[in-house]
């Protein structure tokens, strides 16, 4: 174990952001701009696995950017769940940029400079949110990842997209600014410190009922973790273009919202803190309402998007639950699902995009008999779908299975019934679409039955991640050790 | 000439003031150039004295060579040099700004108002630099009236705003003589540092408290805190851009410190938080102030107008902090004057820049205004995320510090004040940033074939301050820790 | 010496509380300022006089007294040229701007 | 010429003023006479032409006109106080509007005559118009006896001719 | 201090005051006002400033009153009243009431009046009384305090006028002949002024061209002797400008503008404050620090470093008198005529 | 009544402050809020000069003898025998500054006129709005 | 010697509150010009007064100089004023 100074963190943040740059500066050639997103792409992949090496090894990498503060500065500290995250966006990264080619430049979308730049800045904030070595870091990128997606986000500049884009920033903004800052300074002003350590931070003795405050303006105030009640942006941002969807959904802004939250918990609270307080089962409730309910409105939707939304809040309370069972067991778990549920659902997106892309359709009750038109699409719906409920030969079993350890070890049985009525909700969401995608009655079809996929660059994208969620189950260990190393269990 | 830097500060400006003039009648056109080469010699100097404080400690400059009650004597801590830099530092880029826009909306004034913007500049430069109670006095009347005289010169409506202005800024300065009077009639001294020690030797009568109540009322007339504000938002709006660009972050800001130096180098933390124990009504004061700028701002249309509102409500940022009590507190007063000061100049300069080209500020001008002027809006933006409270820009930092302060001295409403403010900040600038963003598109049409909005941006002379102004609100809060240990610590280490 | 000054005062107070009984009495602007115009001058001529003579009897006589007595007459000159000139200026002023004048017929009618 | 008259009309008056003698303050007066008389001789002295002697004898001739004044100032004074004085002031005046027509030429005379009318018992000059001066009159024996023979002595002392 | 005279006195000004405000008609308010001044002046002569009461009956109440007759000659006389201002008047009295109690409160704290023993008559005061024979050669202590030891803020007084100048003289001046952006200015701020003849008064005209160089001597006496009277430069400057003034009212603004053009008035008042402070950077150049006028001996002809201070005291005197003298004169134009410097008052 | 003789100065200042402040923000003519204006200055200056009186001192002008060349003779010079100068020098640029003010807010008074063709303040305040 | 000059400088003051009175009572705006003119002369020998209580006559003369100066080019002011304002009731003043 040894913590070394190093560019790189800062590199692959930096990177990201001059790909932007260069990006918004070739707007007028198409194929170099989106070459300039490939080449950054390959480039972070490259250095990510240069840090990993060392990482699995059992080291940290630090660099320290500026002292803003006296005694609190801007550094990154890359430790294993910082690497786990970073690489699930860096992968996706480019399997996302792939698929915006094939998507946006069939349906001739305007302003794709702007959406390409601004896709590689939020992917440096999330690389910056990933290597954050303490909670104003871990803000500062938070909040630039919130502002750079909005171009995202009312990317159609219509009205929807404004009504969308509104809620989307109303409520990061407000959440962040309202409850995280204060949460963050009034954490800083009774230790003294903001930087994670996986022991807490929160040394002396603290008045219980600030830490429950605390706890509680923390959780909410990372509202991109889509925790209810303010998980209403969410659904709201089904606005956006599905590379967005994908985007905000299953890489950077959600996964960003339940790092912090993680990183909060463990990093801060610590789980030994969480585990003999009260606060651990205040985690626990507020989780385990917000996975039920949204799993219930999931149910109700028909729009394909919107129930993929409302399951992504559901999941995501899964991860938070799991961090706020506080065993190690737990929190590997958990941490190693948004890996998990980020290659699952990114799938789904991807599907549905192809859907829209090829047929124009957006609605599940109009998708009856769809498998017949585009098979291969639908099969990648099948295993990310499989995933996220946490089904054997998808990865999501590995990481369901290590928070039901989890839960088991903590001895809180409600907990374990919690996750299963969920995964009996998700399957109960999700089966009936490929069900009747594949398995309708002839006359019911509404698809002739000619294979006609959409086109490649859209095709490829979902094929890959659905490929990568079985690799998962072959080899969890990909993830599952940077978890390991992170929570500090033995491999 | 290094140990007359503190007074060089102030007499190159004057001096040039007068060569403008003087120029001015047969080369207009030059004063603009005077005016730069002026403020870059007092950045220089100011950022000189800047150093010599850090490094050797505060500096005492005695005018004409008079021992310091006797003589008028400039005070240099850590905390004025670094305001005195900041003011340096912003005239000169409202003067490199103000080029174009002057010759636009003034014609034939040219040399007369770069003449009053450089007297106003070194009045205010006095006023941060001073330390003897009377010579602020002058100085105060000098950056006022000049103020005035700026303000009404766009005419129109100006005129009246103005007036109105005069009138309450004559009260203003008036309430701070008539301060400064009842502390001369108990002390016998003008120069602050002696009041300040022949105060703490006697016990604090009920004169010393008018004294006090006096001197803030004058200084929160003149900075515009809430119930005195009224005069602020149409003297700052009917302004010709480039005086609003001055004077939107100068003038509160100024009297905000005259406040913190009155506060701390005239009367002590035992007497104002001990003694007189008004800190409670004065942060309430404060919180009202927040939210009635952060409201009234919301229900503007002109977008010169919204900031002045939320100027109003910035004000009492400062002031809050100053009263919290602590150091956290007033740090954050402190380095929100810094702070404040770029962000105003940041966003009145965007502005400026599409008043230019656009014609008005109103919010329906926006429109496209991101295809349009690009490069202006960026400095916007920045702008505006730093009112909002955005890392890594300064007002994040001030920030920090007030809610810090506020924490520390359980001013729970103080705190709320400041969230709530940064929310509607947020409101407020993302309605225009919807605006510039969405309404460019005729919508309807189906393909998204837009129109091309040509982009016509803001000449040269006008960007470069404003891209400078945002560069320095994210180097400001890059630095933060070293103004902070450097500059503002050491300040407050004597008074708390 | 200084009971001529006494005198020289005296006379003057007289004289103009002379001039402030008649602004008060005389029935319209122009009788007004007649006494104005007229008692204005001379008492303030007198008392000054006074002064000076009393002052150059307090001093001695000496050269920087002198001095002060000539700035006196400075005063009593300026007096002298401006009061008519301000009572002139002041009448004009009142007849263009056509203040009425009081008659005897008229106040009878 | 007017710069050396008025220089000479003002060197006195400084220097009485003054009251220092000392080299200091001695080219301070010179150096502002000089400037006075450089900027407002043309001022000061209307008539450039005057012979010097000439301007001598007027000043002479003033002297007394000066005291007669003066005797006559004193006499207003008390005609004007026992007016405001009396108990019954209505019955006692009778103000009017006089015009008379002089032939005075030169205004410094003019200005003279019409401040030794406003000086002298009861009248008042409002306005002079070209040569026509309109006077208020207090009483109807000062509204008769107008302008007397003061026209004649200012006349006198300007070395001016008169018509009448 | 004499204490019948004042109290008198203040009674009447007090009256002066209520009547000023009172009064509808404008004119009648200035006029008041002016009595008002003239009346504080002597009540400052009777408390022994007579520094203040010198300026104050040059300034306050000689031109201040030209200044605000301008004004109503260029605006309107008639102050129109509304009832539904009473309520905001009301208001505003109650508040006004409270600092005024508030203030009363404090009359009991202070010394009392007179009182020579009281800090701020004894601290700093003293000093510069006992030593400013000794340390500047000038017995008029006002003058020394004035010039040196507190030059700096008397720089800066000066500057005021010269910024009241300025900014009077940018608001106001409408130039006819070269105004490019013509369509720019609205057709409003052409003012109709009332009809205007030439007042050609023999009288006044005379009594000026008599007073007027004697005033200008006496005005430059009374800068060239601030050392050891009452007066100097402010005090001189605004008796230089009044009698301007006078010559401007006595004649038109074509003479007027013969004593002294625009453009001289604009060099001029620059050129004042720039000796003023000209005074202080060459002290820079000698090795003092700005106004240490002791190092001018170095300079100035057979003088030692006290009577450096001394002389260099006129020197700025005599700037702050061109700066006074001129901007009194430059203000009156403007507000006489409107801006127009054609015609006026 | 010994109270009001020894203290006659400060009431008075009080009341005048006072009168003027009121007219500032009650009046609504602009010539008469800046008369009510110099009103309040002049009561800050009464206040000044008032502090600075000293009972039987002479003015501020130190009497003083001359040697043959000019230079002053030194002499001890006792503080109470003058009036306090520090007042009356401040209170000069008060008052200069007052009439500076007083200018400016002329200046603007006319500007006010000619682009509204009134004084009263609500008046305008109509045509605004 | 002083106490007479004290109470002539008090009677000076009281006839200036019964000239005063005028001034109140109006009813033209110049009868208050030509009060408050009388007043302003009247200043002036109450500073001669004053001076010679103070035993400083030598100083308080150059005030009255000043002062009666300035007396008299205010009242020349504002007489001209009413010379080109022809007019004596505000209400028709300069709304013409």
């Amino acid at each position: 174990m040894q913590t070394m100074t190093s560019f790189l963190p800062a590199s692959i943040v930096l990177v990201s952001f001059i790909g932007s740059v260069f990006v918004f500066f070739t707007k007028k050639n198409e194929n170099l701009r989106e070459a300039w997103t490939f080449i950054t792409a390959a480039i972070n992949i490259v250095l990510l696995f240069k840090m990993a090496k060392w990482v699995l090894a059992g080291n940290t990498f630090t660099y320290h950017i500026a002292e803003v503060l006296p005694g609190l500065p801007l550094f990154f500290k890359v430790d294993g769940f910082g690497m786990l995250f970073a690489f699930v966006a860096g992968s996706l990264w480019v399997v996302t940029s792939l698929y915006s080619i094939g998507y946006m430049r069939p349906l001739k979308e305007h302003a794709q400079t702007r959406y390409f730049a601004c896709f590689a800045l939020a992917i440096s904030a999330t690389m910056g949110v990933a290597f954050s070595g303490n909670v104003l870091t871990m803000y500062l990128f938070y909040e630039i990842l919130s502002l750079s997606t909005y171009p995202l986000v009312t990317h159609h500049q219509d009205a929807e997209a404004r009504g969308g884009g509104r809620k989307y920033l109303t409520f990061l903004l407000t959440t962040s600014i309202g409850f995280a800052l204060p949460a963050m300074i009034i954490t800083y002003l009774n230790t003294g410190t903001l930087t994670f350590s996986n022991a807490g931070i929160f040394t002396q003795a603290i008045d219980p009922t600030l830490l429950i405050v605390l706890l509680l303006l923390f959780i909410f105030g990372f509202a991109k973790s889509g925790m209810m009640p303010f998980h209403v942006w969410l659904p709201g941002a089904m606005v956006v273009p599905t590379p967005v969807s994908a985007l905000l959904h299953a890489v950077a802004v959600v996964k960003v919202g339940v790092f912090c939250v993680l990183r909060i918990l463990t990093g801060v609270f610590g789980i030994d803190l969480l585990s003999s307080t009260p606060l651990s089962t205040i985690v626990c409730v507020i989780a385990s309402i917000t996975v039920i309910v949204s799993s219930l409105i999931a149910l109700t939707q028909d729009n394909l998007k919107r129930r993929l939304a409302f399951s992504t809040v559901g999941q995501l309370s899964y991860i938070v639950l799991g961090a706020g069972i506080a065993t190690s067991f737990g929190v590997v778990g958990s941490m190693t699902h948004i890996a998990m549920h980020a290659f699952g659902k990114i799938t789904l997106f991807f599907c549905a995009g192809a859907i829209f892309v090829a047929t124009g359709k957006k609605y599940i009750s109009q998708m009856v008999g769809i498998g017949k038109q585009m098979p291969v699409t639908m099969i990648a719906f099948l295993i990310g779908s499989m995933s996220v409920i946490g089904l054997p030969l998808t990865g999501g079993i590995i990481s369901k299975w290590y928070m039901v350890l989890g839960a088991m070890d903590s001895g809180r049985l409600w907990i374990l019934i919690i996750y299963l009525i969920s995964s009996l909700l998700n399957a109960a969401y999700f089966f009936p679409i490929v069900y009747n995608a594949f398995f309708c009655k002839e006359e019911d079809s509404q698809f002739p039955n000619k294979i006609k996929e959409a086109p490649l660059a859209a095709l490829l994208p979902p094929v890959i991640t659905a490929i990568g969620t079985v690799i998962l189950f072959i080899y969890p260990e990909l993830f599952l050790n940077f978890a390991k190393i992170a929570v500090g269990v033995s491999k | 000439m290094i140990e007359q830097a503190p007074a060089l500060i102030v007499v190159i400006p004057l001096i040039s003031a007068l060569f403008i003039t003087i120029i001015g009648l047969y080369q207009p056109r030059v004063s603009w150039l005077l005016t730069i080469i002026t403020f870059a010699l007092s950045s220089i100097f100011a950022f000189i004295c800047l150093k010599q404080v850090v490094t050797v400690g505060p500096i005492s400059y005695v005018f004409g060579n008079w021992p310091a009650p006797f003589g008028i004597e400039y005070a240099i801590d850590h905390l004025n040099a670094l305001i005195v830099l900041m003011i340096c530092v912003v005239a000169f880029l409202v003067a490199i700004y103000s080029k174009h826009d002057i010759i636009k909306e003034l014609g034939d004034k040219i040399p007369h108002f770069y003449s009053l913007f450089t007297l106003l500049v070194t009045g205010l430069l006095g006023i941060t630099l001073t330390g003897d109670a009377f010579n602020l006095y002058v100085l105060l009347e000098i950056s006022a009236l000049t103020s005035y005289a700026l303000l009404a010169l766009s005419g129109g409506r100006a005129y009246i705003a103005t007036f109105n202005y005069l009138i309450m800024g004559t009260i203003g300065a008036c309430f701070y003589l008539l301060g400064v009077g009842y502390l001369l009639i108990n002390t016998g001294s003008l120069n602050m540092a002696d009041i300040s020690v022949i105060l703490s030797s006697n016990t604090y009568s009920y004169t010393v408290l008018v004294a006090f109540l006096f001197i803030m009322i004058g200084m929160w007339t003149k900075m515009a805190l809430f119930p005195l504000h009224s005069w602020l938002p149409n003297a700052y709006t009917y302004a010709p851009t480039s005086t609003s660009c001055l004077l939107a972050p100068l003038m509160t800001k100024v009297s905000v410190y005259v406040m913190l130096r009155m506060m701390t180098s005239v009367f002590n933390y035992d007497y104002i938080f001990n003694v007189l124990q008004w800190q409670h009504i004065i942060v309430a004061l404060a919180v009202i102030a927040i939210l009635a700028g952060s409201v009234l701002a919301l229900r503007q249309d002109n977008l010169k107008r919204m900031l002045t509102y939320l100027i109003v409500a910035e004000i009492g940022y400062m002031v809050g902090g100053a009263w919290l009590g602590n150091a956290n507190g007033f740090t954050g007063a402190s380095y929100h004057i810094i702070a404040d000061g770029f962000m105003t100049l940041c966003l009145f300069l965007a502005i400026g820049c599409i008043i230019y080209k656009v014609g008005d500020a109103s919010l329906s001008s926006m429109k496209g205004i991101f295809t349009k002027m690009p490069i202006t809006m960026v400095g916007f933006l920045i702008g505006a995320f730093s009112m909002i409270g955005i890392p890594p820009t300064c007002g994040f930092f001030s920030k920090w510090y007030l809610i810090s302060g506020a924490y520390e001295a359980s001013a729970w409403a103080f705190l709320v004040a400041l969230l709530i403010s940064s929310l509607v900040n947020a409101v407020l600038f993302f309605r225009i940033i919807e605006v510039g963003y969405f309404q460019a598109l005729p919508s309807e049409e189906p393909n998204h074939h837009h129109p091309k909005i040509t982009r016509d941006e803001a000449p040269l002379t006008m960007l470069i301050p404003l891209l400078t102004t945002a560069g320095l609100l994210i180097g400001i809060g890059l630095y933060t820790a070293d103004i902070v240990t450097y500059l503002i610590h050491p300040f407050i280490k004597n008074f708390l | 010496m200084t009971l001529i000054a006494i005198i020289l005062i005296i006379l003057g107070l007289f004289f103009f509380f002379g001039t402030s009984i008649g602004i008060l009495r005389l029935p319209d602007f122009y009788s007004r300022a007649h006494a104005a115009g007229k008692a204005d001058t001379l008492s303030t001529i007198l008392i000054i006089l006074g002064c000076a003579l009393y002052y150059l009897d307090y001093s001695h006589y000496d050269l920087a007294s002198f001095n002060v007595a000539f700035k006196l007459f400075v005063i009593i000159a300026f007096v002298f040229i401006g009061s008519p000139t301000a009572t002139h200026a002041i009448m004009d002023a009142a007849s263009s701007a056509g203040v009425e004048h009081w008659s005897k017929d008229k106040d009878k009618s | 010429m007017q710069f050396i008259t008025s220089f000479i009309l003002l060197v006195p008056f400084w220097f009485l003023m003054s009251g220092k003698f000392d080299m200091f303050h001695v080219v301070l007066g010179i150096i502002s006479i000089t400037i006075v008389s450089l900027w407002f001789g043309n001022m000061l002295i209307q008539s450039p032409k005057k012979s010097f002697p000439a301007r001598l004898g007027e000043i002479f001739n003033f002297i007394p006109y000066l005291f007669w004044l003066l005797i006559e100032i004193v006499k207003s004074n008390i005609h004007v106080i026992k007016i405001s004085l009396s108990p019954n002031i209505e019955s006692c005046i009778n103000p009017q509007f006089v015009t008379f027509k002089t032939s005075l030429k030169k205004d410094f005379s003019k200005f003279i005559l019409a401040n030794s009318i406003t000086l002298t018992p009861g009248t008042v000059t409002v306005r002079i118009s070209d040569s026509e001066f309109l006077i208020h009159a207090l009483t109807d024996e000062v509204a008769s006896g107008l302008p007397g023979d003061m026209e004649s002595k200012v006349a006198k002392v300007f070395n001016e001719r008169i018509s009448k | 201090m004499i204490l019948g005279f004042d109290i008198i006195s203040l009674s009447l000004i007090l009256l002066c005051a209520v009547l000023a405000l009172f009064i509808r008609d404008l004119m009648g308010s200035v006029i008041v006002f002016g009595a008002y001044s003239f009346l504080m002046c002597v009540v400052w002569a009777c408390n022994g400033a007579i520094d203040v009461a010198f300026t104050e009956a040059t300034v306050g109440a000689g031109v201040g009153t030209v200044f605000l007759v301008s004004t109503i000659y260029s605006t309107t006389r008639i102050d129109t009243f509304k009832k539904n201002r009473l309520l905001k008047q009301l208001f505003m009295f109650a508040v006004v009431c409270v600092v005024g109690v508030l203030l009363l409160k404090t009359v009991t704290d202070l010394p009392q009046w007179g009182d020579a023993g009281s800090p701020a008559n004894t601290h700093l005061s003293a000093y510069y009384i006992e030593n400013s024979i000794d340390q500047t050669h000038v017995p008029n202590v006002v003058t020394s305090v004035l010039a040196d030891y507190r030059g700096f803020d008397t720089m800066f007084e000066t500057c005021v006028v010269f910024v009241a100048f300025i900014g009077i003289f940018s608001l106001l001046r409408i130039r006819k002949s070269k105004t490019k952006n013509a369509a720019t200015t609205s057709p409003t701020t052409e003012l109709t002024l009332p009809p205007h003849q030439e007042v050609d008064s023999l009288i006044i005209k005379t009594a000026s061209h008599l007073m007027v160089p004697f005033m200008q001597l006496f005005a430059l006496y009374v800068v060239a002797h601030g050392h050891y009277s009452p007066g100097g430069g402010f005090q001189g400057g605004v008796i230089l400008g009044a009698s301007l003034i006078l010559l401007a009212v006595s004649y038109n603004f074509k003479k007027a503008l013969s004593i002294l053009s625009e453009k001289k008035i604009i060099l001029l008042v620059s050129l004042g404050v720039l000796i003023y402070a000209g005074i202080g950077v060459i002290c820079f150049f000698l090795g003092g620090n700005f106004l240490d006028y002791s190092v001018l001996h170095k300079i100035l002809p057979a003088t030692d470093t006290i009577m450096a201070r001394s002389h260099a005291m006129l020197g700025v005197e005599i700037g702050v008198a061109l700066t006074v003298m001129v901007s009194m004169y430059g203000i009156y134009l403007s507000l006489s005529s409107n801006g127009r410097f054609d015609k006026g008052l | 009544m010994e109270f009001i003789i020894n203290y006659y100065n400060y009431i008075i200042v009080v009341i005048i402050m006072m009168l003027g402040l009121w007219g500032m923000l009650a009046l609504s003519n602009l010539v008469k809020k800046l008369i009510s204006m110099a009103i309040f200055q002049t009561g800050i200056i009464l206040f000044y000069i008032s502090m600075g009186a000293k009972k039987g001192a002479s003015i501020p002008i130190i009497k003083q003898a001359y040697d043959e060349h000019h230079h002053p003779i030194h002499q001890t010079i006792n503080n109470m025998d003058y009036a306090n100068p520090l007042t009356q020098i401040l209170m000069l640029t008060a008052i200069v500054v007052g009439v500076a003010t007083l200018g400016l807010g002329l200046a603007l008074t006319q500007r006010v006129y000619s682009e509204h063709k009134s004084l009263h303040e609500d008046e305008i305040l109509e045509t605004l709005s | 010697m002083i106490p007479f000059l004290y109470g002539a400088g008090l009677f000076l003051l009281i006839n200036m509150v019964l000239v005063f009175i005028r001034a109140v009572q109006g009813p033209t705006v110049i009868d208050r010009l030509l009060s408050i003119n009388v007043i302003g002369t009247k200043c002036i020998n109450l500073i001669v007064i004053a001076g010679l209580i103070f035993s400083r006559l030598d100083m308080f003369v150059d005030i009255a100089i000043g002062y009666g100066l300035l007396n008299y080019i205010a009242a020349v002011c504002t007489a001209k004023f009413y010379q080109h304002n022809k007019t004596l009731s505000p209400d028709s003043g300069a709304s013409s």
